[in-house]
Protein backbone atom coordinates (compact mmCIF):
# COMPACT_ATOMS: atom_id res chain seq x y z
CA UNK A 1 0.00 0.00 0.00
CA UNK A 2 2.77 2.40 1.07
CA UNK A 3 4.95 2.07 -1.88
CA UNK A 4 1.48 2.41 -4.04
CA UNK A 5 0.96 5.67 -2.37
CA UNK A 6 4.35 7.12 -2.65
CA UNK A 7 4.35 6.70 -6.20
CA UNK A 8 1.49 8.96 -6.51
CA UNK A 9 2.59 11.60 -4.84
CA UNK A 10 5.45 12.35 -7.21
CA UNK A 11 4.52 14.05 -10.49
CA UNK A 12 7.40 13.09 -12.74
CA UNK A 13 6.37 15.67 -15.46
CA UNK A 14 7.26 19.35 -15.92
CA UNK A 15 4.49 22.11 -16.58
CA UNK A 16 0.00 22.13 -16.41
CA UNK A 17 -0.48 18.53 -14.58
CA UNK A 18 -3.71 17.09 -14.37
CA UNK A 19 -5.47 14.43 -11.77
CA UNK A 20 -6.56 10.84 -12.95
CA UNK A 21 -7.81 7.80 -10.79
CA UNK A 22 -6.06 4.66 -11.11
CA UNK A 23 -7.75 0.91 -10.46
CA UNK A 24 -5.88 -2.64 -9.99
CA UNK A 25 -7.50 -5.29 -10.07
CA UNK A 26 -7.03 -9.40 -9.14
CA UNK A 27 -3.59 -10.74 -8.98
CA UNK A 28 -2.00 -6.67 -10.03
CA UNK A 29 -3.83 -5.23 -7.42
CA UNK A 30 -1.41 -8.15 -5.04
CA UNK A 31 1.64 -7.19 -6.66
CA UNK A 32 0.87 -3.49 -6.59
CA UNK A 33 0.18 -3.69 -3.31
CA UNK A 34 -2.68 -1.36 -3.60
CA UNK A 35 -5.84 -1.18 -5.16
CA UNK A 36 -5.43 2.14 -6.54
CA UNK A 37 -4.63 5.51 -6.47
CA UNK A 38 -5.17 9.75 -7.55
CA UNK A 39 -2.58 9.97 -10.02
CA UNK A 40 -1.05 13.54 -10.65
CA UNK A 41 0.67 13.94 -13.81
CA UNK A 42 1.80 15.99 -16.70
CA UNK A 43 -1.20 17.30 -18.79
CA UNK A 44 -0.27 15.22 -22.26
CA UNK A 45 -0.03 11.67 -20.60
CA UNK A 46 -1.18 8.31 -22.08
CA UNK A 47 -1.77 5.74 -19.84
CA UNK A 48 1.43 3.93 -20.29
CA UNK A 49 2.32 6.87 -18.49
CA UNK A 50 0.19 6.87 -16.08
CA UNK A 51 0.82 3.24 -15.10
CA UNK A 52 4.63 4.30 -14.81
CA UNK A 53 3.49 6.86 -12.47
CA UNK A 54 1.52 4.78 -10.20
CA UNK A 55 3.59 1.76 -10.42
CA UNK A 56 6.83 3.79 -9.94
CA UNK A 57 8.68 2.76 -12.65
CA UNK A 58 7.57 -0.82 -13.05
CA UNK A 59 7.21 -1.93 -16.72
CA UNK A 60 3.90 -2.21 -17.76
CA UNK A 61 3.21 -6.50 -18.03
CA UNK A 62 2.82 -7.68 -21.29
CA UNK A 63 -0.65 -9.09 -21.05
CA UNK A 64 -2.06 -6.56 -18.49
CA UNK A 65 -5.32 -4.83 -20.18
CA UNK A 66 -6.07 -1.45 -20.08
CA UNK A 67 -9.27 0.56 -19.38
CA UNK A 68 -10.25 4.14 -19.83
CA UNK A 69 -13.42 5.37 -18.11
CA UNK A 70 -14.46 1.40 -18.24
CA UNK A 71 -13.89 0.88 -21.44
CA UNK A 72 -11.11 -1.34 -23.10
CA UNK A 73 -8.51 0.41 -24.52
CA UNK A 74 -4.68 -0.02 -24.89
CA UNK A 75 -1.67 1.71 -23.29
CA UNK A 76 -1.23 4.45 -25.96
CA UNK A 77 -3.99 6.36 -25.44
CA UNK A 78 -4.17 9.52 -24.39
CA UNK A 79 -6.47 10.65 -21.11
CA UNK A 80 -7.78 13.56 -19.98
CA UNK A 81 -8.08 15.26 -16.59
CA UNK A 82 -10.41 13.26 -14.31
CA UNK A 83 -10.43 10.07 -16.18
CA UNK A 84 -10.45 6.37 -14.49
CA UNK A 85 -7.40 4.28 -15.75
CA UNK A 86 -7.81 0.89 -14.65
CA UNK A 87 -4.65 -2.38 -15.25
CA UNK A 88 -5.88 -5.87 -14.76
CA UNK A 89 -4.57 -8.98 -15.76
CA UNK A 90 -6.68 -11.39 -18.38
CA UNK A 91 -10.43 -11.64 -16.92
CA UNK A 92 -11.46 -15.08 -15.64
CA UNK A 93 -14.97 -15.09 -14.86
CA UNK A 94 -18.15 -17.37 -16.32
CA UNK B 1 -33.89 -7.86 -20.54
CA UNK B 2 -32.12 -8.39 -17.34
CA UNK B 3 -28.68 -7.83 -15.84
CA UNK B 4 -27.87 -9.16 -11.98
CA UNK B 5 -24.35 -9.09 -10.60
CA UNK B 6 -25.14 -10.32 -7.04
CA UNK B 7 -23.09 -11.53 -3.88
CA UNK B 8 -25.63 -13.67 -3.09
CA UNK B 9 -26.12 -17.11 -4.09
CA UNK B 10 -28.87 -18.06 -6.48
CA UNK B 11 -31.04 -20.71 -7.98
CA UNK B 12 -30.64 -20.79 -11.86
CA UNK B 13 -33.31 -22.77 -12.72
CA UNK B 14 -35.90 -20.94 -10.50
CA UNK B 15 -34.73 -17.65 -11.96
CA UNK B 16 -34.78 -18.91 -15.33
CA UNK B 17 -38.41 -20.24 -14.27
CA UNK B 18 -39.53 -17.05 -12.59
CA UNK B 19 -38.40 -14.68 -15.31
CA UNK B 20 -40.02 -16.61 -18.00
CA UNK B 21 -43.40 -17.00 -16.27
CA UNK B 22 -42.98 -12.90 -14.75
CA UNK B 23 -41.59 -11.37 -17.95
CA UNK B 24 -41.17 -13.32 -21.09
CA UNK B 25 -44.07 -14.97 -21.56
CA UNK B 26 -46.72 -12.29 -20.71
CA UNK B 27 -44.82 -9.47 -22.68
CA UNK B 28 -44.61 -12.25 -25.90
CA UNK B 29 -47.65 -14.77 -25.67
CA UNK B 30 -47.62 -17.53 -27.94
CA UNK B 31 -44.43 -16.46 -29.57
CA UNK B 32 -41.75 -17.97 -27.88
CA UNK B 33 -40.57 -20.93 -29.42
CA UNK B 34 -37.06 -21.60 -27.99
CA UNK B 35 -34.91 -21.36 -24.82
CA UNK B 36 -31.37 -21.75 -24.29
CA UNK B 37 -29.53 -21.24 -21.25
CA UNK B 38 -26.37 -21.96 -19.97
CA UNK B 39 -25.23 -22.47 -16.21
CA UNK B 40 -21.49 -22.59 -14.75
CA UNK B 41 -21.17 -24.08 -11.68
CA UNK B 42 -18.27 -24.06 -9.51
CA UNK B 43 -15.87 -27.31 -9.40
CA UNK B 44 -13.79 -28.56 -6.55
CA UNK B 45 -10.84 -29.22 -9.24
CA UNK B 46 -9.01 -27.34 -11.45
CA UNK B 47 -5.79 -27.98 -13.17
CA UNK B 48 -5.24 -31.57 -11.49
CA UNK B 49 -5.65 -29.39 -7.71
CA UNK B 50 -8.78 -29.24 -5.40
CA UNK B 51 -10.36 -26.18 -4.74
CA UNK B 52 -11.78 -25.24 -1.77
CA UNK B 53 -13.43 -21.95 -2.25
CA UNK B 54 -13.65 -19.39 -4.46
CA UNK B 55 -13.43 -15.54 -4.53
CA UNK B 56 -14.77 -13.79 -7.60
CA UNK B 57 -13.48 -10.08 -8.08
CA UNK B 58 -14.93 -7.88 -10.16
CA UNK B 59 -14.66 -3.97 -11.26
CA UNK B 60 -18.20 -2.57 -10.26
CA UNK B 61 -19.23 -0.27 -12.84
CA UNK B 62 -17.18 -1.78 -15.83
CA UNK B 63 -18.36 -5.55 -15.76
CA UNK B 64 -22.09 -4.42 -15.53
CA UNK B 65 -21.26 -1.85 -18.55
CA UNK B 66 -19.25 -4.75 -20.67
CA UNK B 67 -22.46 -7.32 -19.81
CA UNK B 68 -24.72 -4.89 -21.15
CA UNK B 69 -22.95 -4.32 -24.20
CA UNK B 70 -22.07 -7.92 -24.76
CA UNK B 71 -26.39 -8.36 -24.41
CA UNK B 72 -26.97 -5.16 -26.68
CA UNK B 73 -24.43 -7.30 -29.42
CA UNK B 74 -26.15 -10.03 -29.69
CA UNK B 75 -29.50 -8.36 -29.54
CA UNK B 76 -28.59 -6.76 -32.64
CA UNK B 77 -27.13 -9.63 -34.32
CA UNK B 78 -29.93 -12.31 -33.70
CA UNK B 79 -33.45 -11.71 -33.15
CA UNK B 80 -34.25 -12.52 -29.86
CA UNK B 81 -36.95 -12.13 -27.50
CA UNK B 82 -35.55 -11.39 -23.91
CA UNK B 83 -32.24 -12.56 -22.24
CA UNK B 84 -31.51 -13.13 -18.47
CA UNK B 85 -27.63 -12.61 -17.21
CA UNK B 86 -27.04 -13.47 -13.83
CA UNK B 87 -23.24 -13.59 -12.28
CA UNK B 88 -21.80 -14.34 -8.86
CA UNK B 89 -19.16 -12.91 -7.15
CA UNK B 90 -17.78 -12.81 -3.58
CA UNK B 91 -16.95 -15.71 -1.78
CA UNK B 92 -18.20 -19.07 -3.31
CA UNK B 93 -18.25 -22.46 -2.04
CA UNK B 94 -17.93 -25.97 -4.60
CA UNK B 95 -21.14 -26.75 -6.51
CA UNK B 96 -22.65 -23.20 -6.20
CA UNK B 97 -23.59 -21.28 -9.38
CA UNK B 98 -21.36 -18.77 -10.86
CA UNK B 99 -23.16 -17.71 -14.23
CA UNK B 100 -26.20 -18.26 -16.06
CA UNK B 101 -27.33 -17.11 -19.85
CA UNK B 102 -30.70 -17.65 -20.66
CA UNK B 103 -31.95 -16.75 -24.05
CA UNK B 104 -35.55 -16.53 -25.17
CA UNK B 105 -36.29 -16.73 -29.18
CA UNK B 106 -39.16 -17.17 -32.05
CA UNK B 107 -36.96 -20.02 -33.21
CA UNK B 108 -33.81 -22.33 -32.07
CA UNK B 109 -31.00 -21.58 -34.25
CA UNK B 110 -31.06 -17.84 -32.77
CA UNK B 111 -31.41 -19.08 -28.75
CA UNK B 112 -28.50 -21.15 -29.16
CA UNK B 113 -25.99 -19.11 -30.87
CA UNK B 114 -27.09 -16.38 -28.74
CA UNK B 115 -26.35 -17.96 -25.79
CA UNK B 116 -23.21 -19.68 -26.82
CA UNK B 117 -21.81 -16.42 -28.08
CA UNK B 118 -23.16 -14.44 -24.79
CA UNK B 119 -21.02 -16.84 -23.08
CA UNK B 120 -17.67 -16.79 -24.67
CA UNK B 121 -18.08 -12.91 -24.97
CA UNK B 122 -18.37 -12.76 -21.35
CA UNK B 123 -15.77 -15.21 -20.46
CA UNK B 124 -12.89 -13.30 -22.74
CA UNK B 125 -14.23 -9.64 -21.78
CA UNK B 126 -15.96 -8.82 -18.79
CA UNK B 127 -14.15 -7.89 -16.04
CA UNK B 128 -14.51 -10.85 -13.21
CA UNK B 129 -10.79 -12.56 -11.64
CA UNK B 130 -11.51 -15.74 -9.80
CA UNK B 131 -9.07 -16.54 -7.13
CA UNK B 132 -8.77 -20.18 -6.31
CA UNK B 133 -8.29 -21.63 -2.61
CA UNK B 134 -6.12 -24.90 -2.35
CA UNK B 135 -5.19 -26.93 0.60
CA UNK B 136 -3.22 -25.47 3.32
CA UNK B 137 -4.82 -21.95 3.22
CA UNK B 138 -2.55 -21.34 0.05
CA UNK B 139 -4.24 -19.38 -3.24
CA UNK B 140 -4.05 -18.74 -6.72
CA UNK B 141 -5.21 -16.36 -9.31
CA UNK B 142 -7.02 -18.19 -12.30
CA UNK B 143 -4.44 -16.96 -14.88
CA UNK B 144 -7.12 -17.54 -18.07
CA UNK B 145 -10.08 -19.55 -19.33
CA UNK B 146 -10.19 -22.26 -21.08
CA UNK B 147 -10.75 -22.12 -24.71
CA UNK B 148 -14.73 -22.33 -25.70
CA UNK B 149 -14.71 -23.86 -29.15
CA UNK C 1 -29.53 -40.36 -18.23
CA UNK C 2 -32.98 -39.85 -18.12
CA UNK C 3 -35.45 -40.16 -21.28
CA UNK C 4 -38.85 -39.67 -21.07
CA UNK C 5 -41.56 -39.51 -24.31
CA UNK C 6 -44.88 -38.91 -22.23
CA UNK C 7 -48.54 -37.03 -22.78
CA UNK C 8 -48.61 -34.79 -19.90
CA UNK C 9 -47.55 -31.39 -19.55
CA UNK C 10 -44.43 -30.95 -17.87
CA UNK C 11 -42.59 -28.05 -16.26
CA UNK C 12 -38.99 -28.44 -18.03
CA UNK C 13 -37.07 -25.77 -15.33
CA UNK C 14 -38.38 -27.99 -12.28
CA UNK C 15 -37.72 -31.12 -14.56
CA UNK C 16 -33.92 -29.75 -14.79
CA UNK C 17 -33.78 -28.51 -10.90
CA UNK C 18 -35.08 -31.80 -10.07
CA UNK C 19 -33.11 -34.10 -12.03
CA UNK C 20 -29.69 -31.82 -11.22
CA UNK C 21 -30.59 -31.91 -7.78
CA UNK C 22 -31.45 -35.88 -7.07
CA UNK C 23 -28.98 -37.86 -9.91
CA UNK C 24 -26.54 -35.29 -11.64
CA UNK C 25 -25.17 -33.49 -8.37
CA UNK C 26 -25.25 -36.63 -5.82
CA UNK C 27 -23.47 -38.29 -9.20
CA UNK C 28 -20.68 -36.36 -9.96
CA UNK C 29 -20.65 -34.10 -6.63
CA UNK C 30 -18.24 -31.11 -7.25
CA UNK C 31 -17.66 -32.45 -11.12
CA UNK C 32 -20.51 -30.58 -12.92
CA UNK C 33 -18.82 -27.04 -14.67
CA UNK C 34 -21.36 -26.43 -16.77
CA UNK C 35 -24.82 -27.73 -17.87
CA UNK C 36 -26.26 -26.43 -21.38
CA UNK C 37 -30.23 -26.56 -21.53
CA UNK C 38 -33.16 -26.09 -24.34
CA UNK C 39 -36.80 -25.73 -23.98
CA UNK C 40 -38.60 -25.86 -27.05
CA UNK C 41 -42.46 -24.16 -26.60
CA UNK C 42 -45.46 -24.36 -28.80
CA UNK C 43 -45.99 -20.99 -30.48
CA UNK C 44 -49.46 -19.23 -31.94
CA UNK C 45 -48.74 -19.13 -35.50
CA UNK C 46 -46.30 -20.63 -37.51
CA UNK C 47 -45.74 -20.36 -41.81
CA UNK C 48 -47.94 -17.37 -41.42
CA UNK C 49 -50.69 -18.49 -39.92
CA UNK C 50 -52.57 -18.69 -36.34
CA UNK C 51 -51.84 -22.10 -34.95
CA UNK C 52 -55.21 -23.21 -32.16
CA UNK C 53 -53.64 -26.55 -31.13
CA UNK C 54 -50.87 -29.55 -32.15
CA UNK C 55 -51.43 -32.59 -31.80
CA UNK C 56 -47.78 -34.67 -31.62
CA UNK C 57 -48.05 -38.32 -33.05
CA UNK C 58 -45.01 -40.51 -32.54
CA UNK C 59 -43.85 -44.64 -33.49
CA UNK C 60 -43.87 -46.07 -29.90
CA UNK C 61 -40.70 -47.90 -30.18
CA UNK C 62 -39.13 -46.52 -32.89
CA UNK C 63 -39.30 -43.07 -30.89
CA UNK C 64 -37.23 -44.19 -28.06
CA UNK C 65 -34.67 -46.36 -29.71
CA UNK C 66 -33.89 -43.50 -31.98
CA UNK C 67 -33.40 -41.08 -28.87
CA UNK C 68 -31.83 -43.69 -26.95
CA UNK C 69 -29.42 -43.82 -30.23
CA UNK C 70 -29.28 -40.34 -30.59
CA UNK C 71 -27.95 -39.75 -26.92
CA UNK C 72 -25.62 -42.93 -26.95
CA UNK C 73 -23.72 -40.91 -29.83
CA UNK C 74 -23.53 -38.27 -28.10
CA UNK C 75 -22.02 -39.94 -25.16
CA UNK C 76 -19.71 -41.22 -27.54
CA UNK C 77 -18.76 -37.91 -29.20
CA UNK C 78 -18.14 -35.90 -26.29
CA UNK C 79 -17.08 -35.92 -22.61
CA UNK C 80 -20.59 -35.60 -20.76
CA UNK C 81 -21.48 -36.14 -17.27
CA UNK C 82 -25.79 -36.39 -17.83
CA UNK C 83 -28.25 -35.88 -20.10
CA UNK C 84 -32.13 -35.50 -19.84
CA UNK C 85 -34.23 -35.61 -22.78
CA UNK C 86 -38.23 -35.11 -22.24
CA UNK C 87 -40.53 -34.88 -25.78
CA UNK C 88 -44.47 -33.63 -25.31
CA UNK C 89 -46.55 -36.12 -27.35
CA UNK C 90 -50.48 -36.00 -27.71
CA UNK C 91 -52.57 -32.81 -27.51
CA UNK C 92 -50.77 -29.57 -27.08
CA UNK C 93 -51.93 -25.98 -26.70
CA UNK C 94 -50.01 -22.65 -27.10
CA UNK C 95 -47.05 -21.83 -24.88
CA UNK C 96 -46.95 -25.30 -23.56
CA UNK C 97 -43.12 -26.56 -23.84
CA UNK C 98 -42.74 -29.40 -26.34
CA UNK C 99 -39.46 -30.57 -25.45
CA UNK C 100 -36.04 -30.18 -23.09
CA UNK C 101 -32.62 -31.30 -23.91
CA UNK C 102 -30.46 -30.48 -21.00
CA UNK C 103 -26.66 -31.65 -21.07
CA UNK C 104 -23.98 -31.69 -18.17
CA UNK C 105 -20.37 -31.67 -18.46
CA UNK C 106 -17.57 -30.72 -16.66
CA UNK C 107 -16.54 -27.97 -19.41
CA UNK C 108 -18.94 -26.02 -21.11
CA UNK C 109 -17.84 -26.78 -24.96
CA UNK C 110 -19.00 -30.37 -24.17
CA UNK C 111 -22.17 -29.23 -23.10
CA UNK C 112 -23.24 -26.30 -25.22
CA UNK C 113 -21.85 -28.61 -28.37
CA UNK C 114 -23.61 -31.50 -27.22
CA UNK C 115 -26.93 -30.06 -26.52
CA UNK C 116 -27.45 -28.23 -29.68
CA UNK C 117 -26.35 -31.41 -31.34
CA UNK C 118 -28.67 -33.84 -29.27
CA UNK C 119 -31.49 -31.54 -30.55
CA UNK C 120 -30.35 -30.99 -34.43
CA UNK C 121 -30.44 -34.96 -34.24
CA UNK C 122 -33.75 -35.29 -32.79
CA UNK C 123 -35.87 -32.70 -34.93
CA UNK C 124 -34.37 -35.04 -38.12
CA UNK C 125 -34.20 -38.38 -36.91
CA UNK C 126 -36.61 -39.02 -33.85
CA UNK C 127 -40.03 -40.28 -35.44
CA UNK C 128 -42.35 -37.44 -34.16
CA UNK C 129 -44.64 -35.60 -36.08
CA UNK C 130 -46.54 -32.38 -35.48
CA UNK C 131 -50.50 -31.64 -36.50
CA UNK C 132 -51.04 -27.52 -36.36
CA UNK C 133 -55.09 -27.19 -35.64
CA UNK C 134 -55.74 -23.82 -37.51
CA UNK C 135 -59.35 -21.49 -37.35
CA UNK C 136 -62.84 -22.93 -38.66
CA UNK C 137 -61.51 -26.42 -37.80
CA UNK C 138 -58.80 -27.02 -40.49
CA UNK C 139 -55.79 -28.73 -39.84
CA UNK C 140 -52.86 -29.49 -41.69
CA UNK C 141 -49.25 -31.55 -40.76
CA UNK C 142 -45.89 -29.53 -40.66
CA UNK C 143 -44.31 -30.85 -43.70
CA UNK C 144 -40.89 -30.46 -42.78
CA UNK C 145 -38.71 -28.85 -39.68
CA UNK C 146 -36.96 -25.87 -40.32
CA UNK C 147 -33.11 -25.04 -40.97
CA UNK C 148 -31.58 -25.19 -37.04
CA UNK C 149 -27.77 -24.37 -38.38
CA UNK D 1 -59.69 -47.60 -43.45
CA UNK D 2 -61.22 -50.87 -45.93
CA UNK D 3 -59.06 -50.37 -48.85
CA UNK D 4 -56.39 -50.44 -46.92
CA UNK D 5 -57.88 -53.48 -45.38
CA UNK D 6 -58.91 -55.05 -48.82
CA UNK D 7 -55.15 -54.66 -50.56
CA UNK D 8 -53.31 -56.84 -47.57
CA UNK D 9 -55.65 -59.95 -48.30
CA UNK D 10 -54.42 -60.15 -51.81
CA UNK D 11 -50.97 -61.37 -52.08
CA UNK D 12 -49.30 -60.74 -55.53
CA UNK D 13 -46.69 -63.35 -55.61
CA UNK D 14 -46.68 -67.12 -55.83
CA UNK D 15 -44.79 -69.37 -54.04
CA UNK D 16 -43.47 -69.59 -50.59
CA UNK D 17 -45.34 -66.65 -48.46
CA UNK D 18 -44.43 -64.78 -45.09
CA UNK D 19 -46.44 -62.17 -43.15
CA UNK D 20 -44.87 -59.05 -42.22
CA UNK D 21 -46.42 -55.90 -40.43
CA UNK D 22 -46.88 -52.79 -42.08
CA UNK D 23 -47.32 -49.49 -40.31
CA UNK D 24 -48.16 -45.95 -41.84
CA UNK D 25 -48.03 -42.54 -39.26
CA UNK D 26 -49.31 -38.91 -39.53
CA UNK D 27 -50.27 -37.95 -42.99
CA UNK D 28 -49.44 -40.41 -44.62
CA UNK D 29 -51.78 -42.49 -42.54
CA UNK D 30 -54.37 -40.11 -43.58
CA UNK D 31 -53.94 -40.87 -46.78
CA UNK D 32 -53.68 -43.97 -46.65
CA UNK D 33 -57.15 -44.50 -44.87
CA UNK D 34 -55.38 -46.81 -41.64
CA UNK D 35 -52.59 -47.34 -39.54
CA UNK D 36 -51.38 -50.30 -40.60
CA UNK D 37 -52.12 -53.78 -41.48
CA UNK D 38 -50.64 -57.34 -41.39
CA UNK D 39 -49.39 -58.32 -45.50
CA UNK D 40 -49.12 -61.76 -46.77
CA UNK D 41 -46.25 -61.62 -48.93
CA UNK D 42 -43.65 -64.01 -51.32
CA UNK D 43 -40.88 -64.89 -49.85
CA UNK D 44 -38.08 -63.10 -51.44
CA UNK D 45 -39.49 -59.66 -51.16
CA UNK D 46 -38.11 -55.65 -50.47
CA UNK D 47 -39.85 -53.18 -48.61
CA UNK D 48 -41.00 -51.40 -51.89
CA UNK D 49 -42.92 -54.56 -52.23
CA UNK D 50 -44.18 -54.68 -48.99
CA UNK D 51 -45.72 -51.19 -50.25
CA UNK D 52 -47.13 -52.10 -52.91
CA UNK D 53 -48.99 -54.84 -51.57
CA UNK D 54 -50.22 -52.54 -48.46
CA UNK D 55 -50.84 -49.75 -50.46
CA UNK D 56 -52.99 -51.49 -53.41
CA UNK D 57 -50.50 -50.51 -55.88
CA UNK D 58 -49.84 -46.80 -55.23
CA UNK D 59 -46.67 -45.47 -56.13
CA UNK D 60 -44.22 -44.66 -53.04
CA UNK D 61 -44.11 -41.30 -52.31
CA UNK D 62 -40.58 -39.74 -53.04
CA UNK D 63 -40.16 -38.39 -49.67
CA UNK D 64 -41.49 -41.38 -47.86
CA UNK D 65 -39.53 -42.71 -44.91
CA UNK D 66 -38.62 -46.46 -44.41
CA UNK D 67 -37.95 -48.38 -41.11
CA UNK D 68 -37.51 -51.99 -40.80
CA UNK D 69 -38.01 -53.43 -37.36
CA UNK D 70 -37.46 -49.28 -36.37
CA UNK D 71 -34.18 -49.13 -37.70
CA UNK D 72 -34.21 -46.56 -40.40
CA UNK D 73 -33.65 -48.05 -44.05
CA UNK D 74 -34.42 -48.20 -47.44
CA UNK D 75 -36.89 -49.30 -49.82
CA UNK D 76 -34.85 -51.58 -51.23
CA UNK D 77 -34.17 -53.41 -48.12
CA UNK D 78 -35.11 -57.01 -48.38
CA UNK D 79 -37.44 -58.03 -45.22
CA UNK D 80 -37.74 -61.25 -43.37
CA UNK D 81 -41.43 -63.02 -41.86
CA UNK D 82 -42.76 -61.41 -38.92
CA UNK D 83 -40.76 -58.16 -39.71
CA UNK D 84 -41.96 -54.89 -38.64
CA UNK D 85 -42.46 -52.42 -41.84
CA UNK D 86 -42.89 -48.83 -41.16
CA UNK D 87 -43.51 -46.06 -43.49
CA UNK D 88 -43.56 -42.53 -42.96
CA UNK D 89 -43.33 -38.61 -44.27
CA UNK D 90 -39.94 -36.36 -43.18
CA UNK D 91 -40.36 -36.20 -38.74
CA UNK D 92 -41.06 -32.69 -37.24
CA UNK D 93 -40.32 -33.47 -33.91
CA UNK D 94 -39.03 -30.71 -30.89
Amino acid sequence: MIGCSDAVRKPLFEGNSMTVKVKFFASLKEQMGCDGATVEIGEVATAADVWLQASGGKALPPNVLVAVNMEYTDQNQTVTNGDEVAFFPPVTGG
Amino acid sequence: MRLVVDKAPFSPWESVARYEREVVTPSFPGKVGAAATFVGTMRDFNEGDEVRGMTLEHYPGMTERELQRILDEAGGRWTLLDVLLHHRVGELSPQEPIVLVAVWSAHRKEAFEACRHIMEALKSRAPFWKKEQLDGGHHRWVEKNSDGY
